[in-house]
């Protein structure tokens, strides 16, 4: 992409060189969280709490011990399969608000794989009900995604109605096929043998968090240095061309939509076999699904940047558990701290005006910039 | 449990009625929906200026007892939201949907926090004055025509005034033209004059103001009282039904009423005790109806050109 | 975490901790949570304990939830409604020196005490009042989404009024969500236009909108309520609520915790048991004569005389006693 | 039509000053306009010309410098001021909105209202066309902008100014879209209404135009002001060399052809056009290797379906094309590709070109997926990035480096990116569609020698080109295409501007197609 070009204008010394372009740009998101910081730390005061109190309750419940940090990363997990989800649907010209019903279908197939099939081995068993949970995500999918591509049928309106669909429909497969005995509307648990590994001794965090920094790491490279991803990304910016190109667009829409949907199912996935264990009754939607929505805005539908947002929403979230229990805050606070951040970094450029010195300052202030940057080292 | 006589004429009132209520709030924000759109603005927010809306109608109802005046504050906070919206988006040019989704996560967080701190009570407000029914003179006296349209919450002929009103606005008058000329190609509309800017943000304001009336219309025209989140996805579905109306008021108006008797089908249906289809499937019967109708009749539907994209001055 | 002896020493000094976490209902369901709420609040009140809530937001929440306030040595930890069944399972035996009670679902752990109700007992008495009130001769039902728990409403409604009177015709319908008033109110004016009176509901907040309608309708026109008394709501409109006294239940158990006689039991509450039943407000739109029929029905089934189907499978096969 | 320097200029600019980032756009540019003449403005891509006039209508606020309308100091911050001061500009990008009809793009922004505030179309219509039978600028108010021809388009935007009362206009490159039918037409329009008293600055490429039409022209290189000829004492070749400061080749050098097997071969071919029209009713031709064949016509006439059908983007509805013997009827872009065929597209930024890419991206644009570029799934970025220095350097590419986006280059280096790209494939058929549109002499000139030096490396090549001239010199055969169908076909030796004019007339006279525009407009009311 064009960073690479950025980089390559400015051959420089070993000292690591950031121009102040790319500084503004790397503090935006800071100034952002902060103010959106102050402006919690106002609303605890209106409601007559302590903020200090507050904060240090949601730092130590995000980072407190060994089992708080677990406890984010696996707030963390599914926000950056559903980020990386939306993110990827972006990059071919396509907007699926349509995650949080795949993340359902990922769910309901995941436990269902994970209870029914026994006696497999984990290596087996584990895969397949995290990969047939994806699947089943990517063909939820796959039909606004065919939709579009041969109809031309707005994927916005199917996915939101898919959303729907995904509520009722998993209820109907939970109450008709699929539920334990009982009085609890769920599946039975799934096998040990199809449950995500933990990987911190202590904590319930699993096996899910390698698999979304692989998934990370798939999609940067599936989109940046893959024939396919050069394909998504051309249809996303000019289908017209796209065609030109020899590209089949329709087909990639297809594949894009899939690959989007199969990210949401996997989040749905790790959920069930890492953490939940089995699929228990929605009475509405979770809510990792619009959460992607935030987060691969937030990170500019970059896989990095995902990666980055979900952490930063996976921590708020975390920590509002324990500003609720430890401060007596309400979780809507964190809430209206994560719209602060994500408005304040989409309206970025009423920051950059400030933070940017008038033009004629520029070129002397730049120079001065390095240089202390590079003392700094 | 028998099967209720299909041959009785109050069924079709009562489907009609029906049908009318549960549209109202989506025609109305629908219209917003079309209005921003056409100006070149994604308006993913009508969800959150929706509830907050209602929120705001809700406390105003409640400390004056004067429901229209609770209205007039859901419109105005649905039209400060929206200011928010076009601040960001047409002077600063941030990403639209960005900021909508802002918007929508703002807004649950707001009013769910605002209820706790004013009511100290989670989930809802208590009950406070709604407006009153309106009662269509002569009309409501003719038979079967009158039991379905003659009397109802003022906010269903709001919502179909405010569509024909706006058709005409977007059709017949120079306005209109403008704010589809910009929606199209805002360099265009600029080199002969029109002033995109204004235009955008007249049209972003416009859509909270009516997404503002379909807020209130939850909370001091159907119910008499906010509930957290009780916008429950109409703001969405907003949206969809009016890209299923290709960007008209009437499309967006027919899509809506589409949507709602689709719903109202469904709740008779289960009243009538039609048990053959899994209630489930019933529940999703208004949705897989969308997605069919536009598979199989609507099809392509092309926004606005300039839709989602900033405009910027050149110099 | 100090031992629960030393805290019984020493009462005054050191409070005693009392903490809830909700479903993802969340406080306000106007269902299970706010009652266990108000049975939380009353703990404060009466018996000074400090009491926090946890509100989940997803699944997932509910066991760092129920973790949190175990670290935090909280003495008595509700978890409210069957959803956090496994959360409760999994993490009671990490916190053995306190204690937890579990809400609508059972988990046997010796340090959980677990509260379920004959919700169809209470509804059974609530059809019998619907059977003997309607004028109509049609009575309706609400229900959120299509569960075990909404099924021992429905059914127990029904069979109450089948045994009262076979004749009265019962509508029914489902929302499909428990927290969209207006949803809820179109599906009672649904039934109201089909020719029911009366509508009972069971369906968290839709129901707000299911007494808004009967309110809108005006007179003759009525909503029964759950959970707890809903006639605030709409004083007359509303006719009866069944209460479910999932406050009085954490209210006695988190007692016994002060008392030091917190038995980690198995507690269904029944009619018997005071646990489910009619409003005390009843009385005021429900005739005396009524009334009484009704507490002969609660007599029989108290006494064994009436098993009430608690699901469609039981109704079926459910005979209407003779009185 | 000698309009010596009379009265007060109409139009004065003085030590104009635009500043972009990086660039300066106009460096104290000094033009002035006299009235009821016509102006014309030359240079090259980039020269600044667009961003001057842009400077004169209020949509650029120029850092420096004064304007002076009608010997008064004028502030122009919007274009509204400047329709206010009777100024009105055609723009070199068409403003116009394609889903709008003809009508309500005149009126758009001082539109007619009846009493009722309601938008009154009918008096738009009316006034629209008796503006239009005024000026000789026959449109039909009622037809889309998308449906309609780039010509009619043009007059849509002359007939928009002179609707809000300009008598100053601005065209910026008016006549690169048009036929040469339709330039004599737009000549004859500027003549009248400059004998109306309107005065006209003329923005253009092409040195004939200047000489024909202005009565003076300025002369702007690199943002500065070169100088201003009376077009009377100047000539083609003289200003060629202010403008590029070198000398110009003017006409393409090229060999005897030698031809050599079939490669293409179109028989009967149909296919439909918009609003699924019949578009090509029965072509039939072969290319050779080796050769050019030049496609004449006037626009609308099947050409855009024509190559849109040879290179897979539209299907036939019946015939066959052989490429290499191989009927390739119907088949995918990517199969064409496979097949040697080469596109430059005319639409170069909805087509040709991912703006948003890296020059080194778009480079990759028709054979990303295959060795050396892909290995199995993975682009090789090391040797993509080799390939684009290659062909920058190679095709004199004016960028800073390859990995920027190529929105951020000129449209004349954003047309190189294509030709290098298409001609680097070594292609056994090129299909080159308006392959110099908006160019200016110089870079015609390299694209122009790059062509036939494909040519003599044995390619077939299938040029299709509004401009006569273009067809006339780099073909060594000429087909005419006139409603979708080959009316005529000629050597170019044979070919006179005048038979092949005729030919794309219909083979009929200019009364008679005058006859039928009015027809057109008769059947609308
Ligand atoms: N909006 C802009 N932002 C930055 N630079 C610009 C902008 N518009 C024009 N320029 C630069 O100003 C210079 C003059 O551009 P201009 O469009 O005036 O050229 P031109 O003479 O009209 O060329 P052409 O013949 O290609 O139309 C170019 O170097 C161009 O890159
Ligand atoms: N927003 C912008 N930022 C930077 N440069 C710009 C911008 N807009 C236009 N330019 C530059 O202005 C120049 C002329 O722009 P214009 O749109 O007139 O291109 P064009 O006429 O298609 O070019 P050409 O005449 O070379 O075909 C180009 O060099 C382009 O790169
Ligand atoms: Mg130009
Ligand atoms: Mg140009």
């Amino acid at each position: 992409m064009s960073s690479t070009g950025k980089d390559l204008e400015q051959p420089r010394s070993k000292m690591l060189y950031i121009s102040r372009e790319q500084r503004i740009e790397l503090l935006i998101p800071v100034v952002a969280v902060f103010l959106a910081l102050l402006l919690g730390a106002l609303l605890v005061i209106f409601i007559g709490q302590s903020p200090i109190k507050a904060y240090s309750a949601l730092l130590k419940g995000a980072f407190g011990s060994k089992r708080d940090i677990a406890e984010t990363l696996i707030n963390v997990t599914p926000l950056i399969f559903t980020g990386l989800s939306v993110a990827f649907s972006f990059k071919c010209g396509l907007f699926n608000i349509g995650a949080e019903g795949q993340f359902i279908m990922g769910q309901i197939v995941a436990a269902w794989i994970g209870f029914q099939i026994t006696g497999l081995p984990t290596v087996i068993h584990m895969p397949l009900a995290f990969l047939l949970g994806a699947l089943a995500g990517g063909l939820w999918a796959a039909l606004p995604g065919y939709l579009k591509a041969k109809l031309g049928v707005h994927e916005v309106i199917n996915t939101i109605m898919m959303n729907y669909i995904a509520l009722y429909f998993s209820h109907y497969l939970l109450m008709a096929a699929l539920k334990e005995p009982g009085q609890i509307p769920q599946t039975p648990a799934v096998a040990a043998t199809a449950r995500l590994w933990r990987i911190l001794p202590g904590t319930r965090l699993h096996f899910g968090l390698i698999l979304a920094l692989g998934a990370v790491c798939l999609v940067y490279y599936l989109l940046f240095k893959t024939t396919l991803g050069y394909e998504i990304r051309a249809v996303g910016l000019n289908p017209h061309a796209a065609r030109y190109s020899g590209i089949n667009v329709s087909r990639d829409i297809i594949i894009a939509m899939t690959i989007s949907g199969a990210l949401s199912g996997a989040a749905g996935a790790v959920q069930i076999l890492g953490v939940q264990f089995r699929f228990l009754d929605l009475f509405g939607f979770v809510g990792y699904g619009f959460d992607g929505i935030a987060v691969a805005l937030l990170g500019r539908n970059h896989p990095f940047g995902v990666l980055a947002a979900a952490t930063l929403f996976g921590t708020l979230a975390r920590g509002a558990v324990t500003m609720q229990s430890m401060a007596k805050i309400p979780k809507q606070i964190i809430g209206i701290i994560q719209a602060t951040i994500v408005l304040i970094v989409a309206a970025d450029e009423i920051l950059r005006r400030l933070m940017k010195p008038k033009e004629t300052e520029i070129q002397g202030s730049q120079d001065a910039g390095e240089v202390e940057l590079g003392g700094d080292r | 449990m028998e099967t209720g006589n299909l041959a009785d004429v109050t069924i079709y009132i009562a489907l009609v009625v029906s049908t009318l209520r549960m549209a109202t709030p989506l025609i109305l924000a629908g219209l917003g929906g079309v209005f921003s759109e056409r100006s070149g603005v994604v308006n993913i927010a009508l969800e959150g200026i929706m509830l907050i809306s209602a929120f705001m109608g809700m406390l105003i109802s409640y400390y004056t007892e004067a429901p229209w005046l609770g209205v007039l504050s859901a419109v105005a906070s649905g039209v400060l939201v929206a200011l928010i919206l076009a601040v960001a988006c047409v002077r600063y040019k941030s990403n639209q949907v960005v900021v909508g989704t802002a918007i929508n996560i703002f807004s649950l967080g707001f009013t769910g926090f605002m209820l706790r701190k004013v009511f100290e009570h989670a989930g809802q407000s208590p009950p406070v004055t709604k407006v009153a029914d309106w009662t269509i003179p002569l009309i409501h006296k003719i038979p079967v025509i009158g039991p379905m349209i003659g009397k109802h919450t003022p906010f269903v002929y709001i919502a179909i005034v405010a569509a024909v009103i706006s058709n005409h606005v977007l059709f017949e008058t120079k306005l209109g033209l403008r704010i589809r000329a910009v929606g199209e190609h805002p360099k265009a509309a600029e080199t002969v004059g029109v002033d995109v800017f204004a235009i955008r943000y007249l049209c972003v304001l416009l859509s909270g103001a009516l997404a503002g009336l379909a807020g209130a219309s939850l909370s001091l025209g159907f119910l008499s009282q906010f509930r957290e989140n009780m916008t429950g996805g109409r703001g969405f579905i907003a949206l969809a039904a009016m890209i299923f109306g290709k960007w008209t008021p009437y499309g967006t108006l027919g899509a809506c009423i589409l949507f709602g008797f689709a719903d109202a089908l469904q709740i008779l249906s289960q009243t009538l005790g039609l048990t053959f289809i899994p209630r489930d499937f019933l529940l999703m019967a208004p949705y897989i109806l969308t997605m069919a109708a536009l598979a199989g009749v609507i099809g392509r539907s092309v926004p606005p050109a300039a839709s989602g994209v900033p405009y910027e001055r050149q110099k | 975490r100090k031992p629960q002896e030393e805290i019984a020493e020493v009462p005054q000094e050191v409070k005693l901790k009392a903490a809830m976490v909700t479903d993802v209902g969340g406080l306000g369901d106007e269902s299970f949570n706010d009652a266990a709420y108000k049975g939380l609040k009353e703990a404060e009140e009466k018996l000074g304990f400090e009491i926090t809530v946890v509100e989940s937001k997803k699944m997932d929440d509910y066991e760092p939830n129920l973790r949190s306030l175990g670290d935090q040595g909280t003495d008595i930890s509700w978890a409210v409604g069957f959803l956090l069944t496994d959360a409760l399972d999994t993490v009671a035996p990490e916190y053995p020196d306190l204690k937890f009670g579990l809400i609508d679902s059972v988990v046997e752990q010796p340090n959980v005490a677990s509260a379920t109700f004959k919700e169809e007992e209470g509804s059974f008495l609530l059809g019998v009042i619907a059977a003997k009130m309607t004028k109509t001769g049609t009575v309706g039902f609400v229900g959120g989404m299509e569960v075990p728990v909404i099924e021992h409403f429905d059914a127990g409604f029904h069979a109450g009024v089948l045994s009262a009177n076979p004749d009265v015709k019962v509508l029914r319908g489902y929302t499909g969500k428990f927290d969209d008033p207006a949803k809820g109110k179109e599906v009672a004016l649904a039934q109201f236009n089909q020719g029911a009176d009366i509508i009972f509901h069971a369906s968290g907040a839709c129901g707000l909108g299911v007494i808004e309608a009967a309110k809108e309708q005006g007179e003759g026109f009525w909503a029964m309520g759950v959970d707890s008394c809903q006639h605030h709501l709409a004083p007359d409109n509303v006719m009866s609520c069944m209460m479910k006294r999932v406050d009085v239940a954490v209210f006695e158990v988190t007692k016994r915790v002060q008392d030091g006689t917190f038995e980690p039991k198995h507690y269904i509450f029944g009619l018997a048991e005071d646990g489910v039943g009619t409003c005390g407000r009843t009385s005021e739109h429900v005739p005396e004569e009524v009334l009484e029929e009704v507490e002969k029905y609660r007599e029989m089934i108290v006494n064994g005389e009436i098993v009430v189907p608690a699901s469609f499978a039981e109704l079926e096969t459910f005979t209407p006693p003779s009185v | 039509m000698l309009n010596k320097a009379k009265g007060i200029p109409v139009v004065e600019m003085h030590d104009i000053t635009v500043k972009f980032p990086g660039v300066i756009a106009n460096d104290n540019v000094s033009i002035d306009l006299y009235p009821g003449e016509v102006l014309a403005l030359l240079g090259e891509n980039g020269a600044g010309k667009t961003t001057l006039m842009n400077v004169l209508y209020g949509l650029y606020r120029p850092d420096e410098g004064e304007i002076r309308i009608r010997g008064e100091t004028a502030y122009i911050s919007n274009p509204n001021d400047a329709i206010r001061l009777g100024i009105g500009m055609v723009h070199q990008h068409f403003m116009l909105i394609p889903p709008f009809t003809v009508a309500e793009n005149i009126v758009l922004g001082v539109e007619p209202v009846n009493s009722y505030g309601r938008l009154d179309m009918d008096k738009a219509v009316r006034d629209v066309e008796e503006l239009s039978n005024q000026y000789g600028l026959i449109v039909d108010p009622h037809a889309k902008i998308e449906d309609i021809s780039v010509g009619m388009q043009q007059r849509v935007e002359i007939l928009k100014a002179l609707y809000r009362g300009a008598d100053v206009l601005i065209l910026d490159e008016p006549t690169a879209v048009l036929t040469p039918q339709e330039v004599d037409e737009l000549a004859e329009i500027m003549r009248s209404l400059v004998d109306q008293g309107k005065s006209i600055i003329f923005i253009t490429h092409k040195l004939q135009e200047v000489i024909a039409i202005s009565d003076r022209v300025t002369v702007l290189k690199q943002g500065k002001c070169v100088g201003t000829k009376e077009t009377q004492n100047t000539t083609v070749e003289e200003l060629a060399q202010m403008m590029v400061g070198r000398e110009v080749v003017l006409s393409v050098e090229k060999q005897e052809a030698k031809v050599g097997e079939t490669v293409l071969r179109v028989d009967n071919l149909h296919a439909k056009g918009p609003r699924n029209l019949p578009a090509l009713r029965g072509v039939s031709f072969h290319v050779n290797a080796g050769e050019i064949v030049g496609i004449a016509g006037v626009e609308g006439n099947g050409q855009k379906e024509l190559v849109e059908t040879l290179t897979g983007l539209r299907k036939a509805t019946s015939g066959h094309i052989y490429v290499d013997g191989i009927d390739i009827v119907n088949s995918q872009p990517r199969t064409l590709i496979e097949q040697g065929v080469a596109h430059i597209p005319e639409d170069r930024q909805n087509r040709g070109l991912i703006l948003d890419f890296t020059v080194a991206e778009n480079f990759i644009m028709r054979n990303y997926y295959k060795p050396p570029f892909a290995r199995g799934i993975n682009l090789d970025y090391g040797t993509i990035h080799t390939h684009a220095k290659q062909l920058i350097s190679e095709f004199d590419i004016r960028t800073p480096h390859e990995n920027v986006p190529v929105r951020s280059l000129s449209g004349g280096n954003q047309q190189k990116v294509i030709v290098a790209r298409e001609l680097s494939s070594e292609p056994r058929l090129l299909v080159a569609s308006q392959p110099t549109r908006g160019l200016d002499v110089g870079a015609i000139e390299f694209v122009h020698k790059r062509l036939v030096e494909q040519r003599d490396k044995g390619k077939a090549i299938l040029l299709i080109s509004l401009e006569l001239d273009e067809i006339m010199s780099l073909s060594d055969r000429i087909l005419v295409i006139y409603e979708g169908q080959i009316v005529g076909e000629m050597t170019a030796r044979e070919a006179t501007e005048r038979e092949l004019g005729l030919l794309m007339a219909g083979g009929r006279s200019k009364q008679g197609l005058d006859a039928e525009r009015s027809a057109v407009n008769v059947q609308h009311r």
